[in-house]
């Protein structure tokens, strides 16, 4: 159990692909593991009133990100049977088609990983102080809103 | 009484600056309308306040040290 | 849409954490993907009276899985909006801690995504002819069964 | 008429090899029973039978050239 200790969530930049593959490869270790459920956010190129976004610039309430993040996990491993959790948001600049949100979850069965996974990521997007900022390719910018979240899911 | 403000996203753009202090503020309630009076573009958003780094959900008094974030919809992952 | 071929799914051994990253990182260039969805299983050190597995033998009526399985590929793009969907299974011999299971989906939105990976896992697991034998530490064996497979979800 | 039967997982270990010709089956049912009779340790493992790699839910006739496949239960993933 790794849920005791404030753990750093932000990342300066993009989260590797490489990142991602480093994380699987030290599980391989931990041998009571069956299942591990990954989701990465990664930054689409909308078009916003005839404008193409290029990338987000992400910013954050940080102290306070933290704290949310460190109940969240708590809540999160009390609820599933968890192995391990990993959790990274970048903060600055994220081109598009880079990854902003890596969610690693790793558990004996798979239902556990799977639902844990999927619960950690809604409750980033809900309940953690984070704020994007949409830039456009003529450097003109608007503030991501939730609006269209709802929708999405 | 003096407490320190701070804000993050587009309320930081409107307000100029990601931290200020305000003078004389009971609750959060009056600091939503003095900040709605000194910047009536906080009128087309929709905001929550955390004391501490706690949410807030009704009104509540704000005391001399606290930190007040002002906090625009959420727009992480 | 990648779903009018049919694709290999087998690779000999384990699938390393390596080419997960090297997936992933192919899709930079999607810039219309907003977010991924992995599944990994692993191979676990179950004990089973006593005797510790420490390897999984995979093996597989390849013909009918690779119809079967396009099949399930076609019925999923068809169900949800992907943009992308990677499959890779292991057969012959997997350690204990290595990864026998990899799927992989992408889409504009996140809901898309993972309802589509989970899917896929379900079926896989329940529909394609494949066949693990657990190696225990005295090199004798047992095949697995899926009886505590609907334990498990 | 000779029939090719594969078999695989348990099946396998407990038939001997993989592929083995029978002759004159009508069809599936018929498979089952000569199959429980010169293997009873079948009788312990519920299988399926595809016929040309498609499942088969209900008795079925086997044809000339017919590849048919014994399934013991999946264990994938």
């Amino acid at each position: 159990m790794e849920s005791k200790k404030i753990k750093k969530i932000f990342v300066e930049g993009a989260i590797s692909p490489e990142f991602v593959g480093d994380s699987i490869a030290k599980h391989s270790t931990k041998k009571s593991i069956g299942a591990h459920s990954i989701f990465l956010g990664q930054v689409r190129n909308d078009r916003i009133n005839e404008r193409e976004v290029i990338a987000i610039n992400y910013s954050a309430y940080t102290e306070m990100a933290e704290e949310k993040m460190h109940e969240i996990r708590e809540a999160t491993f009390n609820k599933y049977e968890l192995t391990c959790m990993h959790i990274y948001h970048s903060i600055g600049t994220v081109n598009v088609g880079e990854i902003s949100l890596f969610v690693f979850t790793s558990s004996k069965h798979r239902k556990a990983a799977i639902e844990g996974c999927n619960e950690l990521v809604e409750r980033i997007k809900k309940e953690v102080p984070i704020w994007g900022k949409e830039i456009f390719e003529d450097e003109s910018f608007q503030w991501k809103t939730n609006a269209n979240k709802s929708i999405e899911l | 009484m003096e407490i320190k403000i701070i804000a993050f996203g587009q309320i930081a753009d409107i307000i100029g600056n990601s931290i200020m202090s305000i003078n004389e503020i009971k609750d959060t309630e009056e600091l939503r309308k003095k900040l709605s009076n000194a910047f009536p573009q906080l009128n087309e958003i929709s905001y929550g306040i955390a004391i501490n780094k706690k949410n807030i959900n009704k009104n509540t008094e704000i005391n001399m040290g606290d930190i007040v974030a002002l906090l625009p919809p959420f727009s992480g992952g």
